[in-house]
């Protein structure tokens, strides 16, 4: 099976992860979807690995896991304290900064 | 070193005058100022005349990795600007020295501030530097405008400083691609404008540099249509710092001409020689008549100022000797006459109840036979008055014209007219005519006269010997002129000596004059 | 399964060259700890003191591996001049922030040890950043600072657009990273390799490598990534609104040490590993840059918040900056590490003076807090008057020193009409920039004197001190830094060579010409 | 002492004498300044005097002598130096200046012993004599420019002496403004000549002249065209004329001194000097001498018309000196000067009698409110009527033999010089014609109440002073005519200043009368030496004809004047009746003020307004900064909508541009 | 073989992204996300990445995701209407997406690289076994695996800031929604309390509370 082909695929996930970001209110979601972008660099940097035959590849894709699940954890702690104060869980009514 | 002093002395003296008590800070800077007209003075007398390139050289590298020196000089370009410059702000900081400003320590700080940048301008011998101390000029006058200023003051110094500063930023981009594309060649870069002079940049660049160039000078004169923040600039500036804002920063422009761009540019020069000299025409034109339609004084003598300018950049830009030399003679004559003339125009204003509109004013020199006769010799100084030395400068930068433009000559000559109406005009509805109703006439008060009586004797004295200032520069600005010239009007074949009769129009073949920014071989 | 175990060899480690590092890791470790202590004394001074002394040390150990030139533990790491210079500038920029935090709300809303200890480790990400000389290092330590600055954006709860710009920096933040590291998938698949050094060979190496779509878009990719750290335009936006929502102390730590990092790591990335490509991304660049230019100071013109417009005017200069990277010269990498520290300096002069007034007067960080300190406060007006003429590269400040190299440096590399749109920058920023002259010189002090501060009650949270920071004398170190630094910007204004050298030794730490 | 030493002196003087007395302006008692002013004039005339004698003892060849104080303006190529040239000419234009001065001078010191600016007139004066001087003895052009300004000031200074009266202030502004343009046509000019001479002194461009022009050149022409502008400005010539009648608002003796005997002769002077360029350029000469004749018809057309006592005798000066232009422009450069020698003396004579009687009005000088003055200022009639008859030109009085050896002249010349022959005669008919309705009219008839209360032996003395002009009431403090008048009856000074001059007036034409005596002939010469023209010597029989023509003219015009205005006196209004088409043109002085006011002064103004009102602010404020600042605001507000807090968007804006660089990238790739 | 499964697993993982994006409600879009990573999972396994893949479904599915839930729970997966204002957005961002993925596929279609329509390298038993993952961690990417460690304790940390209750900020009337009442010096920041907060089971306030 050609490395393009899953190339192919992760590029499709990274541009579904953005079109995501783009048209998702809810932050949880958004996060989400975040972690579909990163899971596409991913998907491509196994296949490079594979193609290469070195595992650099695989190395970058663990840490990958490690950062991503880092920034899930600061996210969902943000939105937790956000709906503690009360604020709305919702990316277009955090608009006090702006202009 | 001793020019860094004469450079550093006000800033160093109004430092020093910050730890006296309030009361004194004012005299004290106003002692700094007269040490450094001293000084000024002592260069004078003991510049070597004919002694070829720069003289009191200070040669120091500021920034190696830039190739920007510390280099000061005096040559005949700006020995006497140097000293038109210590003597008017010797004379601005008498007269501040009549009333009490707020925040004295600050005013006087700041003033002397813009006193060092000014003649550093004028000595800088390096061109990161000039542009460095030209920049810097600009912000002690936006403080004391904006602080201590009439109404409006904020909006018209922020008006006045973005607008100057804009063509000083652009200067700056200039100055460094003169620098880098000048080291194109030999490697290592440098600002020095004599090693500058060496090396012809190609035309191209020329063109724009000299644009920036342009910008830069044009707009600080101001020349017309670039004098859009005169107006209220100088309605909001406190006298003082008017008389000398007019009297010497637009000099300072019109220097940089004769120092950088005809030496460094000659090609853009001559490219662009009837754009230049079209836009010096319509300014005087323009300045002659708006002047005669304004009823503010200060405004008279600003478009008259703008007026005077446009003589001068029509000086330099008939790219020969006569007409540099004109020109420059011209940067000091202006100089002296205006700043009295705002001194003037407050001791107007302070007999006319306040006001400085020529319409409340009238009949003054009733009881003020001393001030009449002071403003007389002024407004005629002004309106260029044969036999005075304004009269010999517009002489030669017409001479100048005429030789290379003729028409140029010919329609700036209805400038020379039209000054004589709107100068006549200002004074004969100050002093003569029936006296205004709020007006009470009163001699010049002692404190008055001792500022305004020296400056007025130094025109006088001037008008009785322009030679001396004549003499010496002549050498520096056939340097100035000499690429410029030869490339607008090609040497003729059989060269001419300096100061014979077949000189005028004629460029002195290189041989002649020695090089002026060549520093001490 | 023997074999591979046989075949691992622990590699060297030189822990001089790790030292900083590790002082920085520690000195966080041991911050959170005694953070953990219960008496106010620890917690309000020893904290502090503690994490200055780490940075002091990682400082002086920077200091000390000067002129080494050495990539350590299995080269994942580079210790040269510009890595030191850097991370000089990185604790310098720490020790201030330290300085500013002592009594910002943030700290105690944080637990006085975590703050500490997050600061810490963002600078110890910036540090791990620019010395990186592999991809994956690269992305764990942009992961480090990142994530740090996301939780001490949103530390000032009492704000809620304190969160807010805390999730924003977050969500945009983490877009630019995987941004990124798509970018850098596609270098490893183009290359099939992490290091920079491999990469640059493979990219020289035979074959039209460099010219490969594959290439091409993974640097487009990984521009992207970075430009969004260097808030360039126009991945800008998320800028002025997280520097108005963050702790001030914070804003001032993001403004100028995520900046310094983002080019740091710019400049080793594309003018070593990329530097082949680089008649490709230089224009691409050059054309973000003249964009940031306009629309950074055109942004700030008409804000009110001085945040806000420093905020703006830092989009600004991050497009004057990245002339500096476009060129891919040596002159162009010292031109750009002189402006960093230029930029340094006058940026913390800035926000040491508008904490001051944040917490005197009820006016938050708005541009009328500072009206007439001239008179009243002298000492705050100074500092602020060089610090923004020296932004605004006004002669004798430093900034204009700075500007000058940039242009310098863009002529020289070919880019005059670079040079041009950063002079008409300048002459932009000078609207907002006089601006604020005109309200400490020129405007007259307010009704309500800056020495009687309302009590907290009766404060907006927007203006967020906290009642023991109210009076105006009780601060002595935000003078001390806005004075130390506003001398600075004046200093190295008229005396700019010891900058200079540095610059130099960083600018050779490259092999560019 | 060497005659160029005295030529200093001859200049030192006069300055001397104003620096002193505007020195010690509030403490010279009495008249002390004006004696001190006096003195310094009548010093400067001895020193003339010297130069004089000094210069006779030189040779014929050596009588042009050229003294240098020090380099004035010696650069790139331009010789300035402060030099003086002592030669006849010079040194006899000196001596009328300094001597007709000197009496005048003398004769102020009583005129204006009531004025409060006493003291400052005299220093005005001094400074006058002395730029005039400066014009005279000037080496070089430079130096004469200098002379030409200065003379010019100084007439603006007198002229607006009463400064309170907007008319007297307005009227010295116009006579300024149009001197500068004077200066500007002799500047132009010298231009023209230094380009090809390449030096500003007289000497070396008369020597190098020849060489360096063809005849006729273009540049030479243009050159010495422009210098007739500075001569017409300067003395008063078509079309530049208008100045002189409102000039006559400065006080009489100022008129008497300026606008009579010295600076507006000033371009006679300049012409002659400039004789070697305008014979090499004879089309620039006759242009010259058209001007002078047209001149000389006309202002003696204009003072048939008008009725203010001062004007009329002002238009007769400007027909004098239209004589004077002309002649020496066709070449009777000694005739020109002899005829400017007499005039300064008879018309200064008429100046001062005119004052006398002035004095006697209490300053009105409208002609219908006088009559009759005969028996009570007998002295004054005296005066008057030599003047006239010497402007007239009866024999044996000067004028008679200076006008008619100008004509003869020209006429020699031939050709088309006819017309102007023919012209010079019909105006000296005119000339007497118009002098004698001046003394009919103010002296015989019956006396008016003025003349009666001073008959009573009390001088007039009108209750609140008003302006002639305007009627006005004066703002009675310094600027204004002082309270009492004087009247030369009654005071010795004016009686012999007067005397003095009558005298010259009538004996002055012995120094030059055909075939008798060639003195002012003789002493010119070296100055004309190389002229072809000096050396003309017309028939005898031509010369008859003249003077007899002459003669008969004037004695015609003097009956014809008789007739009309004593013997039948309805006859004038009768005439003006009949021509009152004419009449109107001429009372309005052939419209040159309205013409110029229509073509020059109202449109400067309107432009003016318009700069002001519209240009500057639609233009430089609007566009040049409007515009620039409204761009960058546009910017800002735009930067500022996009920048709207929607996370979303800036996510969007993310991608877009990284999509875009992409897409760059893509492009760059092969 | 290998195609069959690659297309199953292919079409699952990008299945489970959209449904990811398109699904209403938070707590779908999260099993949504599960079903994808597993899908992704077998990807792996595809490409001989054993070690990442089992570290795939044991972390990211597993733990990961679990956070998740607690958090969505704890929040409320209340259905989220689509966005209102950038509705124009939202027919954009298809767009851009489109634009973008279509670069990114002549990126690595159009690339010249031969290897790219290749299998991939010759087979070697040891690649991408734990082995070689680890002795890569340990010589050659020594530093990244102590700074990912150090990574995780940073964010622990941050989150469990940013969780942590304090007195008169949060509201009072969620006080007592927590079995688990551990008292605790305030400000002690571990982990158990950051996971306590995620779980929305914070401590009770007592003494510096």
């Amino acid at each position: 099976m050609a490395i393009g082909w899953y190339l192919a695929v992760s590029a499709f996930v990274f541009c579904i992860g953005a079109a995501g970001v783009l048209t998702r209110r809810s932050p949880l979601v958004v996060l989400l979807c975040l972690e579909l972008m990163l899971n596409a660099g991913n998907l491509a940097l196994i296949a490079f690995s594979r193609m290469h035959g070195n595992g650099d590849g695989q190395i970058f894709a663990l840490i990958v896991m490690v950062v991503a699940a880092c920034e899930v954890t600061v996210g969902l702690g943000l939105i937790v304290a956000m709906y503690r104060r009360r604020l709305p869980i919702d990316v277009d009514r955090m608009r006090d900064l702006r202009g | 070193m001793g020019l860094s002093i004469l450079i550093w002395l006000p800033v160093v003296s109004a430092l020093i005058a910050a730890v006296f008590p309030r009361e004194l800070t004012p005299r004290v800077a106003l002692g700094g100022a007269l040490g450094t007209l001293a000084l000024a003075i002592g260069y004078v007398a003991s510049f070597e005349r004919g002694a070829p390139g720069l003289q009191f050289l200070t040669d120091e590298t500021w920034i190696a990795e830039l190739g920007i020196h510390y280099k000061l000089g005096l040559d005949g370009l700006n020995l006497f600007l140097v000293l038109l410059t210590a003597l008017l702000f010797a004379g601005a900081f008498a007269w501040a020295n009549r009333r009490e400003w707020e925040r004295p320590k600050l005013f006087f700080f700041q003033f002397a501030l813009a006193e060092t940048a000014v003649l550093g301008a004028f000595l800088a011998q390096d061109l990161a530097l000039f542009v460095a101390f030209f920049d810097l000029m600009l912000i002690p006058f936006y403080f004391l405008i904006g602080a201590w200023g009439g109404p409006g003051r904020v909006a018209a110094t922020t008006k006045l400083v973005i607008y100057t500063l804009v063509g000083s930023l652009l200067m700056l981009a200039g100055a460094v691609a003169t620098g880098v594309i000048a080291a194109r060649g030999e490697g290592s870069v440098t600002f020095v404008l004599s090693e500058l002079q060496l090396v012809q940049l190609p035309e191209g660049s020329q063109n724009w540099i000299f644009l920036c160039f342009a910008a830069a000078f044009l707009v600080k004169m101001p020349v017309f249509p670039l004098h859009g923040w005169m107006p209220d600039g100088y309605r909001a500036m406190p006298l003082p710092v008017l008389a000398v804002f007019s009297a010497v920063l637009s000099k300072v422009a019109a220097y940089g001409f004769l120092r950088i761009v005809l030496p460094l540019f000659p090609e853009a020069s001559v490219h662009f020689q009837d754009l230049m000299l079209v836009l010096a025409l319509l300014s005087i034109l323009y300045g002659s008549v708006m002047a005669f339609t304004q009823t503010d004084a200060r405004l008279i003598l600003g478009y008259s100022s703008v007026a005077q300018l446009g003589f001068i950049v029509l000086g330099i830009f008939a790219l020969n000797a006569q007409g540099a030399q004109g020109a420059l003679l011209q940067m000091v004559n202006h100089g002296l006459v205006v700043a009295p003339a705002f001194f003037i125009v407050a001791v107007l204003a302070e007999r006319a109840g306040g006001s400085e509109d020529i319409r409340d004013m009238g009949g003054i020199a009733l009881r003020a036979p001393l001030l009449a006769a002071m403003f007389l010799i002024v407004a005629l100084a002004n309106l260029a008055m044969p036999g005075s030395a304004n009269f010999v400068g517009e002489f030669l930068i017409l001479l100048g014209v005429f030789d290379a433009k003729l028409v140029f000559a010919i329609v700036a000559f209805g400038g020379v007219v039209l000054a004589s109406v709107y100068t006549l005009r200002a004074f004969i509805r100050t002093m003569h005519n029936r006296t205004g109703e709020r007006v009470e006439s009163r001699e010049l008060a002692l404190a008055e006269a001792l500022v305004i009586v020296p400056l007025v004797g130094a025109i006088v004295a001037l008008s009785l010997y322009p030679q001396l200032p004549l003499a010496r520069s002549e050498d520096s600005v056939r340097a100035s002129v000499r690429t410029a010239a030869a490339i607008a009007e090609p040497p003729p074949a059989a060269p001419s000596t300096p100061g014979g009769p077949a000189a005028p129009g004629q460029p002195v073949p290189p041989q002649g004059a020695p090089p002026a920014q060549g520093g001490a071989p | 399964m023997t074999l591979p175990l046989a075949a691992a060899r622990a590699p060297h480690i030189d822990w001089a060259g790790l030292s900083p590092l590790v002082a920085l890791l520690g000195g966080a470790v041991v911050v959170l700890l005694v953070g953990l202590l219960r008496p106010a004394l620890v917690r309000e001074r020893v904290v502090p003191a503690l994490s200055a002394v780490s940075l002091g040390a990682a400082l002086g150990l920077s200091i000390w591996q000067w002129d080494e030139r050495k990539s350590i533990v299995s080269g994942a790491l580079a210790v040269d001049d510009l890595a030191m210079v850097l991370n000089a500038i990185f604790l310098v920029a720490g020790l201030a922030t330290v300085l500013l935090s002592l009594r910002s709300p943030a700290a105690p809303g944080a637990g006085h040890g975590e703050y500490y200890a997050l600061l810490l480790s963002a600078v110890a990400g910036m540090a791990i950043l620019v010395g990186a000389q592999n991809t994956v290092t690269l992305f764990l330590g942009l992961e480090l600072l990142s994530i740090s600055l996301y939780v001490l954006c949103a530390t000032e709860m009492r704000r809620a657009t304190s969160l807010e710009s805390g999730l924003k920096y977050l969500i945009i933040g983490s877009v630019g990273s995987a941004t990124l590291l798509y970018g850098l998938a596609l270098l490893y698949g183009a290359t099939g390799s992490t290091d920079f050094a491999a990469m640059a060979r493979a990219l020289d190496g035979p074959g039209d490598l460099v010219t490969d779509p594959l290439t091409l878009t993974g640097i487009g990719l990984v521009v992207t990534g970075l430009a969004f750290k260097a808030s360039v335009a126009p991945f800008h936006q998320w800028t002025p609104d997280v520097y108005e929502g963050a702790p001030t102390p914070i804003t001032a730590f993001m403004a100028v040490a995520t900046k310094a990092a983002a080019f740091g790591v710019m400049l080793r990335l594309l003018d070593v590993a990329l530097i082949d490509a680089a008649s490709d991304w230089g224009p691409a660049l050059a054309a973000l840059a003249a964009v940031t230019i306009v629309v950074g100071n055109v942004g700030a013109l008409t804000q009110t918040s001085l945040k806000r417009m420093l905020a703006w005017s830092g989009v600004a200069q991050a497009g004057y900056l990245l002339a500096g990277v476009v060129v891919a010269t040596r002159l162009g990498v010292q031109a750009t590490v002189f402006y960093l520290g230029v930029y340094l300096a006058m940026n913390l002069a800035a926000f040491a003076v508008i904490i001051a007034r944040e917490r005197e007067t009820d006016r938050g960080d708005d541009i009328s807090a500072l009206a007439g300190i001239g008179a009243t406060r002298p000492w705050l007006a100074w500092p602020m008057t060089i610090a923004m003429l020296s932004l605004a590269g006004i002669p004798a400040t430093a900034g204009f020193i700075g500007k000058f190299y940039l242009i310098d440096a863009a002529v020289d590399g070919g880019y005059t009409w670079l040079g041009i749109v950063i002079v008409l920058g300048s002459m932009i920023s000078l609207g907002y920039y006089l601006r604020v002259l005109a309200a400490m010189w020129l405007s007259d002090a307010p009704a309500v004197a800056p020495g009687t501060p309302p009590g907290p009650e009766a404060r907006p949270v927007m203006a967020g001190g906290s009642p023991e920071a109210d009076e105006p004398s009780t601060q002595p170190e935000l003078a001390a830094v806005a004075i130390a630094f506003g001398a600075a910007s004046l200093f190295f204004g008229i005396v700019p060579s010891p900058f200079f050298d540095l610059a130099r030794d960083a600018g050779q730490a490259m092999g560019l010409l | 002492m060497s005659a160029t030493t005295y030529g200093w002196l001859v200049l030192a003087f006069p300055l001397a004498g104003t620096v002193v007395i505007s020195l010690l302006y509030n403490r010279l008692p009495g008249r002390t300044a004006g004696w001190i002013g006096t003195g310094a004039i009548a010093a400067s005339f001895l020193s003339a005097l010297g130069a004089l004698f000094m210069l006779l003892d030189h040779g014929r060849e050596e009588r042009q002598l050229v003294g240098t104080l020090y380099d004035y303006a010696d650069t790139v190529g331009v010789d300035a130096q402060l030099s003086i040239l002592i030669d006849p000419l010079s040194v006899l234009m000196a001596l009328v200046v300094t001597g007709v001065s000197a009496l005048i001078h003398l004769y102020s010191v009583a005129y204006l012993a009531s004025d409060r600016g006493y003291s400052r007139f005299f220093a005005y004066l001094n400074f006058f004599v002395f730029s005039m001087l400066v014009l005279v003895l000037a080496g070089n052009f430079l130096l004469l420019i200098v002379g030409w300004a200065f003379v010019g000031a100084a007439s603006y200074l007198l002229i607006s002496f009463w400064y309170r009266r907007a008319t007297a202030t307005s009227a010295g502004i116009k006579a300024f403004v149009i001197n500068v343009i004077g200066d500007v046509g002799l500047v132009l000019g010298t231009y023209f000549i230094f380009k090809h001479t390449g030096t500003l002194d007289f000497l070396g461009t008369f020597e190098k002249v020849p060489d360096e022009f063809a005849t006729n050149d273009g540049d030479l022409v243009a050159g010495c065209i422009l210098l007739l502008v500075g001569a017409c400005a300067k003395s008063a010539q078509v079309p530049l004329h208008t100045w002189l009648p409102d000039a006559m608002e400065g006080p009489t003796t100022v008129s008497a001194l300026i606008h009579a005997a010295t600076m507006v002769t000033a371009g006679v002077y300049l012409i002659a000097r400039m004789h070697p360029l305008f014979e090499q350029a004879p089309v620039a000469a006759d242009v010259g001498a058209v001007i002078g004749c047209v001149t000389l018809i006309l202002a003696a057309t204009i003072a048939m018309a008008v009725t203010d006592l001062k004007r009329v005798i002002a238009y007769s000066t400007m027909s004098q000196i239209g004589y004077m232009v002309m002649g020496v422009s066709a070449g009777a450069y000694a005739a020109g000067l002899f005829h400017l020698m007499t005039h300064a003396f008879f018309k200064a004579l008429l100046f001062m009698a005119a004052g006398s009687l002035i004095g006697a009005m209490a300053g009105t000088q409208s002609l219908d409110r006088m009559g009759g003055f005969r028996r009570a200022m007998p002295f004054t009639f005296g005066c008057f009527v030599v003047g006239g008859l010497a402007l007239a030109g009866v024999p044996p009085f000067s004028g008679f033999f200076s006008k008619d050896e100008i004509l003869l002249l020209v006429g020699d010349r031939g050709g088309w010089h006819w017309i102007l022959y023919a012209v010079g005669y019909a105006g000296s008919l005119l000339t007497a014609i118009y002098t004698f309705r001046m003394i009919f009219r103010a002296f015989l008839g019956d006396p008016v109440p003025e003349a009666r209360e001073l008959e009573q032996g009390h001088v007039h003395h009108a209750g609140t002073p008003t302006n002639p002009m305007t009627g006005e009431e004066e703002d009675t403090d310094v600027g204004f005519p002082g309270p009492e008048h004087h009247i030369a009856e009654r005071s010795l000074p004016m009686k012999v200043a007067m005397g003095a001059l009558a005298v010259g007036a009538v004996v002055g034409g012995v120094v030059q009368i055909p075939h008798v005596t060639e003195v002012l002939h003789d002493f010119l010469e070296p100055t004309f030496s190389e002229s072809e023209l000096y050396e003309a010597h017309p028939s005898g029989g031509l010369t008859a004809f003249g003077l007899a023509l002459g003669a008969v003219v004037a004695l015609a015009g003097i009956a014809i004047a008789h007739r009309v205005w004593v013997q039948r006196p309805g006859t004038a209004d009768r005439v003006r009746a009949r021509l009152s088409g004419l009449h109107r043109v001429l009372v309005n002085r052939w419209y040159f003020d309205e013409a110029y006011d229509a073509a020059i002064v109202r449109p400067a103004a309107a432009v003016g307004r318009f700069a002001q009102q519209t240009f500057e602010r639609l233009f430089v404020e609007r566009t040049l900064m409007g515009g620039a600042t409204g761009i960058v605001r546009a910017g800002s507000s735009a930067v500022r909508a996009a920048q709207n807090g929607f996370l979303r968007y800036y996510a969007a804006l993310l991608l877009l541009g990284l999509a875009a660089l992409a897409f760059y990238f893509l492009l760059a790739a092969t | 073989m290998a195609e069959v499964l690659f297309f199953v697993a292919g079409t699952g993982a990008i299945a489970g992204a959209i449904g990811v994006v398109v699904l209403r409600n938070a707590f779908y879009a999260v099993l949504a996300l599960v079903g994808h990573l597993l899908s992704l999972a077998a990807l792996f396994l595809l490409l001989r990445a054993e070690f990442v893949a089992a570290a795939q479904v044991v972390v990211y599915a597993g733990a990961v995701m679990v956070l998740y839930v607690f958090v969505v729970a704890y929040v409320g997966g209340q259905d989220e209407e689509m966005a209102t204002q950038g509705s124009g957005l939202r027919l954009a961002a298809p767009l851009f997406a489109g634009v973008l993925l279509v670069e990114l596929c002549i990126a690595t279609l159009g690339s010249g690289l031969q290897a790219i329509d290749g299998d991939g390298a010759p087979f070697d038993p040891a690649f991408g076994g734990p082995g070689q993952i680890g002795e890569l961690f340990l010589t050659k990417f020594l530093l990244p695996f102590e700074i990912a460690s150090y990574l995780l304790l940073i964010a622990a940390v941050g989150a469990v800031i940013l969780a942590r209750r304090r007195r008169g900020l949060d509201d009072g009337d969620r006080d007592d929604d927590g079995p688990l009442d551990i008292p605790r010096p305030r400000g002690t920041g571990t982990m158990a309390e950051a996971v306590d907060a995620l779980g929305g089971r914070p401590g009770k306030p007592k003494g510096g509370w």
